[in-house]
């Protein structure tokens, strides 16, 4: 009577699962939250600072013009171009930044990591959709702009099942 | 100036309203109002309360509610209202939507997922008809080599056979069934004969592997599981002495037959869940072996029509179960009474008060049926749907071997139970019960 | 019809009984591959593997670009089990470049590499279960390895291609709470995936369909050279993480599933055992983890390897993962060779499909825990 | 690393041919030490041990004696499978070194283990791949679980197996007209 006694089992637990609560996180009303405000580097301990890896954020009083978020991102996708910008800034003789491909970024940080002067760190905001590729790349203007992100949804761990309030 | 509809302009809109609006009052007033009067001229019409209903009687009860009631109550008792609306092919249909409807909230639920959601606002409820209307719009694509004719009429006949099914069920006493034949339980197995047939027809014509391999599978599946069939419900033929399957429920007026034959029912129910192709019988669909079985090569709305047969059978098989061994409609009495004083008074709104001679449109003891007979369908659909979140697809030869050696057994030992309380005498044509 | 086709392209004549069937990569059962099954009835004849659709050349790749750019790439090739992908390439770097790793960078490495092992094996496990027809086993595991996703977001910044690995160390150390956002999900998740048992693995018709398809034997697994839960369902007890464990592993209590029969019941059995094992080597690890400390060794820009080369191998979810690096002096690496679990596996599928029934071929064919994208790299 | 070391018997090419640190005389690792005085002893001058690191051997074998070579790793030191066949092109030495990893379940001594077995084959600059003399006789029959990795480095690189009974495409398309794509003169675009 094994069999039967597994058929049931499998029966019963199917049965007191359509107690439990549904675990989907319904997206566009919920969206998860993270911790800190994003991934940020830190050059003097060579360790970043935990956060979620999404758009960038670039300041553009930090920034140099030193090439080597676009040196960084040479290996990998080749998203970041230096373009100039109409900003007179002492430290930026060159008056270039960099301006991001959304298409292309994987997201990876490595150019977060490779800024020395903490100009570059990555935001929470990862709803980067657009109609057009053109509509994807950043510049540096844009990049300059601090996300409003609304995240607030995290797991409520209960007896009866997980849900994200 | 929105981003979807660039060209969009109110302006137009409202003209195209009005222009559709004007064109179809002039059709309606010139070609519609006259096709109706000569139609109603030609048409021999019934006679009601005695009198004949010419078309300005007709016209009339338009009008004038209570005398329409007559009108329904005729038009209730034709064969085209049983066949096409309640206890034939709309009633089924509407059973099975809903057990769309609830074996994909129900799945959903069972695997801590929302299901169908939005479309509809309360819980995706609409999700069916918009996927229907999808289904309606797609286009109907055709192998280049299939036999056409057979390969258009598969789900046609499909839909057919399993509404040919569904006639023969009855669903609440008095004579509620379409086709109410003696040979019943047989006139049923014959109508199920049909399926394998369509099935390897279909597959066949389309001219494509995995059809054919999906419909070789169904044909061994649906052969193999007819026997068990056939042979669990002779127990209950034994002990009732009758094929006809109204009286078959009116034998169960005390006591169920399951509650006697259980094994006899469970060989059905699973023999049932092999007919009717569904988890853990569905090889025949096995999507990551052959795609998806015979059901490859059909598109648009043929597929759709073939998952409404599916349904209407599932639908079907339940309301055969019940009323082999379930007892049919037979239930306590829980349906309250019409109210008296609405048939007395009339209703009173105000000055007015409206009076309905001929109600009620149907009497307590059959709608009192009919909910029995719903609830104990929807029951019994409810463990049909159950394993398909429960249970993973079985292989051929398991299935196979179930049906040949365990299920033929079983039905077996079934028949010397029913044998033995019948030559016991405690059951059957005099016995004690 | 024949006549009328161009020279060269003929149609394959039909033999009276065996049909040649083109399993994938647009039949829902495949994956990313093409398996060309003849077929004679319900009977498979010969089965011939046919991988190399989603092959992206990462080898050629790494040789063009310097050993720290190679990180985001190299984790590709199996986006859910990421960390694992690019630990033995971390670990031959280390070696090439002699770089010692600090402590807690080690534990961390551990625990990231072993939450992504159980959110690999969930996912397989989902598709695993689809394929034999049971929607719930696909439901659940996809909804359950959002737990780890999770933590692991919150650890690494990304919800699978973390690029968290790097020579020397970690990218970043775990935020405020770490351990107790981690374990509380280890043990939810726990507690859910014993719940599979009922539905899933002592399902009779589970038991009835997997039991006896494709069985391994034990010599014809080590023959084959397959390796993670293939070789271990066959009865060889052999794990990297005990054999030769790399970073903290001896310091940690690893049990070693193996089961005797070599049959997909048992193959798809050890990933879920394994998966509860290191739900238990995440709770040592968090417990035995020094509590703050460097995680990083500083590199220089860009470092040039030595004149050597390096063997390196780590336990990933589907078998042992090597990763042969050739070094010249130069910022870039000569050669980089992945030897991943799935290729290895790969050998077993046209051994263990003949003469079976066409019925037992999902649940042979992904029960030897195969990946496509890793297997073609 | 550190504990990289030539053996004095080797050949002085080898240590230019090998991409080689300097050596520092250490004690060598004694188990591994013994395997690799076990192949010395029994096969003299046709194997070269080009290193011995702590769990990992490497010897160089020329392609008259790889069959015979393996042979003895089979079935006297238990070697019993590849983990993975690579071949490393070197365009200006003129050959392509095919490296086989070994490792071994049976044993569980040798778990840690790993026998790299290399073994090197003439390289063309017009590769013509299976009609040229970039040939190697083909492990298969020794280890079988090399037959997919082989068929790999055949695709990759060209080499031929002799005595493969399936020498056919594996990854790359069956259109792939161009140069073995892991050889160096390979190059990728824009690079």
């Amino acid at each position: 009577m094994g069999t039967a006694t597994g058929i049931i089992k499998a029966l019963n637990s199917g049965i007191k699962h359509l107690a439990v609560k549904r675990f989907t996180l319904r997206y566009p009303e919920q969206k998860l939250k993270f911790v800190g405000d994003g991934y940020q580097f830190d050059p003097t301990t060579g360790v970043g600072i935990a956060g979620y890896k999404g758009r960038h954020m670039l300041f553009h009083d930090k920034c140099t013009g030193c090439n080597l978020c676009s040196i960084a991102c040479e290996g990998v996708a080749e998203a970041i171009a230096m373009v100039k910008v109409q900003e007179d800034w002492k430290h930026n003789k060159k008056s270039i930044m960099p301006q991001i491909d959304y298409g292309k970024c994987v997201f990876c940080g490595l150019c977060v990591d490779a800024c020395p002067f903490y100009a570059l760190y990555m935001t929470n905001d990862y709803e980067l959709s657009s109609f057009t590729k053109e509509g994807l790349i950043y510049t540096p203007a844009q990049l300059q702009v601090k996300p409003d992100v609304q995240q607030d949804a995290e797991f409520v761990f209960s007896d009866r099942g997980t849900t994200h309030g | 100036m929105s981003a979807i509809a660039p060209k969009f302009r109110l302006g137009y809109f409202l003209k195209s309203i009005l222009d559709n609006t004007f064109w179809g009052i002039i059709l309606l007033t010139l070609v519609g109002i006259p096709l109706v009067m000569m139609l109603l001229f030609y048409l021999e019409l019934p006679v009601i309360n005695g009198k004949l209903l010419s078309p300005y009687l007709a016209f009339t009860t338009l009008a004038d509610p209570s005398r329409q009631i007559p009108l329904i109550k005729s038009l209730m008792q034709t064969d085209f209202f049983r066949i096409a609306a309640f206890p034939g092919f709309g009633f089924a249909a509407l059973v099975a939507a809903g057990t769309i409807f609830v074996e994909r909230k129900m799945l959903a639920k069972l695997q801590l997922r929302v299901g169908p959601f939005y479309c509809g606002k309360i819980e995706g409820i609409l999700q069916l008809m918009s996927d229907g209307i999808k289904l309606l719009s797609k286009e109907i694509i055709i192998p280049a080599k299939a036999d056409k004719p057979i390969f258009w009429a598969a789900p046609v006949l499909f839909v057919a056979t399993a509404a040919a099914f569904v006639s023969l069920i009855p669903a609440a006493g008095n004579g509620w069934v379409v086709a109410n034949v003696d040979v019943g339980i047989i006139a049923v197995f014959a109508v199920i004969g049909f399926f394998p047939v369509i099935t390897v027809l279909s597959s066949w014509s389309a001219n494509s592997k995995f059809p054919f391999i999906g419909g070789i599978r169904a044909l061994h599946q649906m052969v193999s599981f007819e026997i068990p069939l056939i042979l669990s419900v002779l127990g209950v033929v034994i002990l009732t002495g009758t094929l006809n399957l109204t009286e078959i429920v009116e034998s169960q007026h005390t006591y169920w037959w399951i509650v006697f034959l259980p094994i006899g029912a469970i060989v059905f129910f699973i023999a049932m869940l092999a007919e009717l192709e569904r988890i853990p019988f569905d090889l025949p669909e096995a999507e990551s072996e052959i795609v998806a079985g015979w059901l490859t090569e059909f598109s648009g709305m043929m597929y759709g029509l073939v998952q409404l047969g599916s349904y209407l059978k599932l639908y079907a098989f339940a309301a055969l179960f019940v009323v082999l061994f379930l007892g049919g409609w037979n239930g306590p009495n829980v349906w309250p009474p019409f109210p008296a004083e609405i048939i007395e008074k009339g209703i009173e709104m105000g000055p007015i008060t409206a009076r309905f001679p001929g109600l009620p449109l149907l009497d307590q003891q059959m709608l009192n049926d009919v909910l029995w007979f719903v609830i104990k369908v929807v029951g019994v659909i409810f463990f049909i749907l159950l394993p398909r979140g429960v249970f993973p697809r079985i292989r051929i030869d398991l299935l196979l071997h179930i049906g040949w050696y365990k299920l033929i057994g079983l039905s077996f030992v079934n028949i010397f139970i029913a044998l033995g309380l019948l030559y016991a005498g405690v059951l059957g044509p005099g016995g004690i019960l | 019809m024949t006549a009328q086709l161009p020279p060269g392209l003929e149609i394959e004549k039909l033999d009276e009984r065996i049909m040649t069937l083109n399993v994938g990569p647009q039949h829902p059962g495949s994956g990313h591959m093409r398996l060309i099954v003849k077929v004679d009835g319900d009977y498979i004849v010969s089965c011939d593997p046919d991988p190399g659709y989603v092959h992206r050349g990462e080898e050629k790749m790494a040789e063009y670009r310097n050993y720290i750019t190679n990180i985001p790439h190299l984790e590709r090739p199996v986006i859910h089990d990421s960390c694992n992908v690019l630990y033995p390439y971390c670990l031959g770097v280390e070696e090439i470049l002699g770089l010692e790793v600090p402590e807690r960078a080690k534990y961390l490495r551990v625990i990231a590499s072993e939450l992504n092992r159980c959110v690999y094996t969930q996912y397989w496990l989902a598709i695993y279960g689809i394929f034999l027809g049971h929607s719930t086993m696909f439901m659940w595991p996809a909804g359950d390895r959002e737990f780890l996703i999770d933590a692991l977001e919150k650890m690494t910044g990304a919800r699978v291609t973390h690029a968290y690995f790097v020579p020397g160390g970690i990218r970043n150390d775990v935020p405020a709470n770490f351990e107790d956002m981690v374990l509380r999900r280890v043990d939810y998740f726990e507690k859910r995936i014993k719940e599979y048992a009922a539905i899933f693995y002592d399902n009779p018709i589970l038991i009835s369909r997997t039991r006896d398809a494709g069985v391994l034997s034990r010599e014809d697994a080590i023959r084959l050279g397959t390796t993670g839960s293939t070789l271990r369902a066959s009865g060889v007890d052999f794990d990297l993480r005990t054999k030769e464990p790399y970073d903290v592993y001896e310091e940690l209590d690893v049990k070693v599933n193996t089961l005797k029969a070599g049959d997909s019941y048992a193959r798809s059995k050890i990933p879920w055992l394994d998966m509860l094992e290191s739900c238990n080597i995440i709770r040592q690890a968090v417990q035995k983890m020094p509590k703050s400390g460097s995680v990083r060794v500083k590199l220089k820009p860009n470092p040039k390897g030595g004149n050597t080369e390096v063997y390196k191998r780590v336990e990933s979810g589907r078998g042992s993962l090597g990763c042969y690096i050739v070094s010249d002096s130069k910022p870039e690496p000569y050669r980089v060779k992945m030897s991943v679990g799935s290729f290895r596996n790969l050998i077993c599928m046209p051994y263990l499909l003949k003469g079976e029934k066409l019925g037992n071929m999902p649940a042979v064919y992904w029960s030897l825990n195969y990946w496509p994208v890793e297997a073609d790299r | 690393m550190s504990t990289e070391e030539t053996k004095p018997a080797a050949p002085a090419e080898s240590k230019e041919t090998k991409p080689v640190a300097k050596a520092e005389p250490k004690e060598l690792p004694a188990f591994e030490k013994s395997i690799s005085d076990k192949l010395e002893k029994k096969f003299g001058s046709k194997t070269t041990i080009e290193f011995v690191k702590p769990t990992r051997i490497r010897v160089k074998v020329n392609k008259e004696n790889v069959l015979e070579v393996a042979k003895f790793i089979r079935d006297e030191l238990h070697f019993d499978h590849a983990e993975s066949v690579s071949g490393v092109d070197y365009p200006s030495k003129k050959e392509i070194e095919v490296v086989y990893h070994l490792g071994s379940y049976t044993d569980p001594d040798l778990a840690k283990q790993i026998l790299t077995l290399v073994t090197s084959a003439t390289r063309e600059e017009n590769p013509n791949p299976g009609n040229d003399s970039t040939r190697l006789p083909s492990l298969r029959e020794i280890f079988y679980s090399v037959e997919f990795h082989e068929r790999e480095c055949f695709e990759m690189l060209g080499v031929f197996f002799e005595g493969h009974p399936d020498n056919r495409r594996l990854l790359l398309p069956e259109d792939w007209a161009d140069l073995p794509p892991m050889r160096k003169d390979f190059k990728i675009k824009g690079r």
